[in-house]
């Protein structure tokens, strides 16, 4: 196993529609093998002559090591890429690079484990939950969505986890509400360790408040918008503190886009903290610019 | 065949014209991880300023037809980290480093030179002039001739002899060739061009701009008709000067059209963005381009589009591949 | 919910905002043959010249991406015979004619504004100010605040009061802000922007420029984002002063992208190359974006995106069609 | 039938490749039923998001009322927007319009016609056989090309035409040489009354020289690069000897493809003749500009 990605041409193997999702199977050999959970793979979409320039990002479900290896990612149509993706068919070819980002922090001890989950988000919980299976942990699904289209793999997550409970925001499917609100039973009926989340940012703040008020960590994927996904244009730049107790601007592509939740500083999002570094020092200092 | 690929700008020689465009390949380790950066001509850095810069919020990219709307606002770790975390990576893998710097101010300028002057490992300085001027209503030095003119000169006199600066030119301006001008009479040993175009996005969706900045720069082969423009007219007036040409290249077959409009060495930007190989091959397929069109050496097919058709190279059809020069393809 | 569309630019009241851009929609008739032009809110000509043109030799038209690069040298019949076939033919047709004039000194724009006068049919005048100053080494009369309001001046002296005079400015200057100003200062009743890019293309095959005319005019998707931007900064500048936006419009979204940067009006112009029906399609695509969003007055729209977020328009997802407004997106 | 194009969207029945050619069928109604030969079509390419703005302009060779209209267009691949359209799969959709430009003027008397075509060129001239037999016309095909392979329907034109001969450049089919030197003995042997010609420009010109030696007519359509089409951009000026003989710069896409050889300024194609309407003035009186 390595850390660095690698850029290959994947073949569209299946392309199949389930409700809202289009889930989809490449081979992309390399990215297979590489692959941890909570990566991503950035795809450029379009062809050739594409007029679309930036990478779409996705959370990987599954990887197997059928014909040298094939990944299988699950994405709705939201603009142009997605879809140019949807109406692909099977022996296109479609410039993979991946695997991308820092994974899930694996616990060492077999520990029970929280996998929350919002709508297409909840794929990058999946080859997770098998790989806590590994090593004996207890993975816990909260799944959620707008409605019961939106919930992602409610069925696979019977199979793969311990328990699993959903919410849907109409009621439609599982309780009415947010999913984040079924959180603070199930940790402590659960007895949870740790809390692996994934979703809109306003799921993953709460889901971090919540974790902290139990005393156990949460780990989250986050979902800045991207450009390239490898590092190299600074758009998915997010506040974070380190190490050194400073606010820095970090690129959730490379940085992230797993961080401990308490790291990040959700109501800033979308600004530049007063106190970040390399703030503006009109901001810092009440100076002219 | 083989292709003599060298390509000089100034005193500094590289091994071969294709370099990253500044801000656009990371610090180096990102699209290391695809490739050997030393592979390049030269690795430019983002633009480096006196201190680190948190940048600007998010959203800061847009994407557009065959372009991308950027307003990232530099961020950048400063000189100090530059100097001891990026600087020395760079130099460790044998990559040519080419140091953006940026200022708000004379000083800035003359205050990063200072700082790179001693360090090792700087085959050029590029000095980013579409940065705002705090001194002039934060109007860009690029946009007058006499403000670009002070910051190359000021960047010279901080410099070693033997490292080249170079001039980074932008096309949002009446007169382009002047500003060029301004720039190699106050010292500056080359010439960049283009940097991005003033631009902006409005969301149809929230009915207000996309990025945070509001405008932006935009960048991609949408500008690449603007870039070739800007690379043959300054060319025209200043032949001896070299020219780092760039603005949309995605394929080597660009980089050749920036070579003929009078660019010795080619940036590649955006396109790192789409295919973080992208450099790479653009290199392996200008090589490619020159063996077909029979071009020995890079240096012969500098600003050859000025020159009257049938100088020195056999046309060809690109879909065919070589074919045996006819007589009309010959040298007239 | 009907939308009212009307689309004012000084004292002419147009039913609906979306208009040819000049030289891009033939005469009228090419276009006829697809589809109504009375349809359209008004059909902008080629600019006219005293003299009939011949125009530059071929090749005149490139693809670059998401663009088209044209050097047609504005080939055109003269004034006499626009006015005698072409004029009278789109007034037959109840089409608005917007006429585009060109010359290469003031007397020429004096001219063919004074010999339109008299003329039945003209909606308005635009002034073509990107045609090159014999008189100043054919420099752009668009590239000086001087040399366009002089044009602009002797305009609008030569043509009637109720007849709303447009000067049509590009981008490629430092300062588009300041040749605006200067516009509306010497009496232009509204701005036309933006006119071609700068650009060129080198043909990698035969090692040459691929035009005729060496350099030529950037349209298309490529530059939509340099338009936005040039309209956001004029009517921010100029609020009152009606802007007719152009730059590559291709989609109704498109065209209320630059409605909400300051457009009164927008005009389709390579869209109409790629495709004879864009206009009228972008017509029913904007009406369409427009109910969507619940704006129910064109004039509603025009600048938007320089209000505070939320102002007026509820947000949508434009994948999703118009759900009820919920709390968050109503007025705030 | 009527003067005016019509704009469709035009879905792919059929796409096979022979050997140099690609060779696809469209349902396109109401261009079929509008077609006269000599006409041509101009097709959107690269899709919805396409990079490529300009309309790739294309012959018919063949039209049939089924489904509603269909059309066959045959080409190769010269570029990117070609390569996208020798990609595409059936029940794809392709923006089409045409039919487009001045067709080819018909005899009208029971005459004897040389169709001469070069290359891809050729496609334009079937449709015109047909039409010609169908008014007791006798059509005598000669068919040139670089090789055998770039020969276009040499077989159909035996079943279409009264005789056909063929010339290749590299002497791979038929006579070794330009397909223009068989043209004369055609002429004398058969009793020409006119010639139809589709080519290079070179080709066109010679041709037109020929025919003009014999006192025939030469109906020549053009090939020159278009960009719409349909007449708004002046991409496609060709200087052409008007009715009134003055030269005018004339646009090849509404007021040809199709010309009386002798009106075409030949040896001026690619410049603006200084006699020609609109001339630059510097050039017509020694001014400077
Ligand atoms: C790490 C990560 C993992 C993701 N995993 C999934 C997944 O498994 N399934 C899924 O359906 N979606 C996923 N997304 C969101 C997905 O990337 C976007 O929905 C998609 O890029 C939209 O592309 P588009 O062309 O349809 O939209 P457009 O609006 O045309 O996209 C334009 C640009 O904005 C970016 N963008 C737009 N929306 C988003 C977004 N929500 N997040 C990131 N970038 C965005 C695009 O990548 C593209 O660069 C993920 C995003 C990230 C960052
Ligand atoms: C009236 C007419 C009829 C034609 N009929 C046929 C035909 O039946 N079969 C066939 O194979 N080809 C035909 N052509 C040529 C065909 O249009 C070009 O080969 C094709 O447009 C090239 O497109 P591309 O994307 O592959 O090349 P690119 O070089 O990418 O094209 C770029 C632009 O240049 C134009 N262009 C390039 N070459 C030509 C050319 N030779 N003629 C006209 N425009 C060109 C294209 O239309 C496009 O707008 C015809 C051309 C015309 C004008
Ligand atoms: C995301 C991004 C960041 C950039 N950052 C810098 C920078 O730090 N300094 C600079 O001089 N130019 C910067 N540029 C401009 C590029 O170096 C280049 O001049 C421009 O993008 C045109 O080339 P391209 O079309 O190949 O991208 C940046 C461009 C982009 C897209
Ligand atoms: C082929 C062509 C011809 C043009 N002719 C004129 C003209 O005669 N007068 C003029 O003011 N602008 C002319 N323009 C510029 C357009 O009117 C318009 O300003 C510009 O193309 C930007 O809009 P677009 O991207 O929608 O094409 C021409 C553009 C093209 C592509
Ligand atoms: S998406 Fe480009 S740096 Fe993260
Ligand atoms: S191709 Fe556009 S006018 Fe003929």
């Amino acid at each position: 196993m390595t850390d660095s990605p690698v850029q290959v041409p994947g073949t569209l193997l299946t392309l199949r529609r389930a409700g809202a999702y289009h889930t989809m199977t490449l081979v992309a050999p390399g990215v297979a093998e590489r692959f941890r959970p909570g990566q991503f793979v950035a795809l450029a979409v379009g062809g050739e002559q594409s007029s679309m320039l930036l990478r779409r990002c996705f959370f990987v479900r599954e990887v197997k090591p059928d014909y040298g290896g094939t990944i299988e990612i699950v994405f709705s149509v939201r603009g142009k890429g997605t879809g140019w993706l949807a109406a692909l068919r099977p022996r296109d070819i479609i410039d993979v690079a991946g695997p991308l980002g820092r994974p899930f922090p694996l616990p060492r001890d077999p520990v029970t484990c929280v996998l929350l989950g919002v709508a297409h988000a909840s794929a990058a919980l999946f080859p997770l939950a098998a790989v806590l299976r590994q090593r004996d942990c207890r993975p816990c699904f909260l799944l959620g969505g707008a409605g019961s289209d939106d919930v992602l793999g409610a069925r696979g997550a019977r199979r793969a986890g311990d328990s699993v409970a959903v919410a849907t925001r109409d009621g439609s499917l599982g309780s009415a509400g947010q999913v984040e609100d079924l959180l603070p039973e199930l940790i402590e009926t659960a007895g949870a360790d740790v809390v692996y989340a994934c979703g809109p940012l306003d799921t993953l703040r709460t889901v971090t408040r919540i974790a902290a008020g139990y005393g156990i960590p949460a780990q989250v994927a986050v979902e800045e918008p991207m450009a390239c996904g490898t590092g190299v244009c600074m758009a998915c730049a997010l506040p974070v503190v380190g190490d050194d107790g400073a606010t820095h601007m970090v690129r959730t592509c490379v940085e992230g886009p797993v961080f401990r939740g308490e790291r990040v500083r959700w109501d800033d999002v979308g600004t530049i903290p007063f106190d970040a570094l390399g703030a503006p020092r009109a901001l810092r200092l009440g100076e002219r610019p | 065949m083989s292709v003599d690929l060298r390509a000089r700008l100034g005193h500094a020689v590289l091994p071969n014209p294709i370099m990253t465009a500044a801000g656009c390949g990371g610090a180096g380790r990102e699209l290391g991880r695809f490739f050997d950066v030393a592979k390049l001509g030269a690795f430019v850095t983002p633009s480096i300023a006196p201190e680190p810069r948190a940048g600007r919020p998010a959203p800061r990219l847009a994407e557009t037809p065959s372009g991308v709307l950027n307003s990232t606002g530099l961020q950048g770790p400063g000189i100090d980290v530059f100097l001891t975390r990026d600087l020395p990576w760079l130099d460790q893998q044998g990559a040519r480093a080419v140091v953006s710097i940026a200022g708000n101010s004379i000083e800035d300028y003359a205050e990063v030179a200072a700082r790179l002057a001693d360090a090792p490992g700087v085959t050029a300085v590029e000095i980013n002039t579409a940065c705002p001027n705090v001194g002039d209503r934060g109007l860009m030095f690029a946009a007058h001739p006499m403000a670009a003119a002070e910051v190359v000169r000021a960047v010279r006199a901080h410099t070693r002899r033997g490292v080249p600066v170079l001039a980074k030119l932008s096309a949002d301006v009446t007169d382009v060739v002047g500003v060029a001008m301004a720039c190699a009479d106050a010292g500056a040993d080359g010439l960049s061009m283009i940097n991005t175009l003033h631009g902006m996005v409005v969301d149809t969706t929230t009915l207000r701009p996309r990025l945070a900045g509001v405008t932006g720069g935009l960048s991609g082969p949408a500008i690449r008709p603007v870039a070739v423009r800007c690379v043959y007219q300054v060319h025209a007036a200043l032949p001896e000067v070299p020219i780092v040409g760039m603005g949309g290249v995605r394929t080597g077959l660009d980089a050749l059209e920036l070579v003929l409009a009078g660019a010795s060495a080619v940036a590649v930007g955006t396109a790192n963005i789409h295919d973080p190989s992208a450099s790479v091959r653009i290199l392996r397929e200008l090589e490619t381009a020159l063996r077909e069109r029979g071009i020995a050496r890079l240096a012969d097919a500098v600003g050859l589009a000025h020159k009257p058709a049938g100088t020195l190279i056999r046309r060809i059809d690109p879909n065919v591949g070589v074919g045996e020069p006819t007589e009309q393809e010959t040298l007239q």
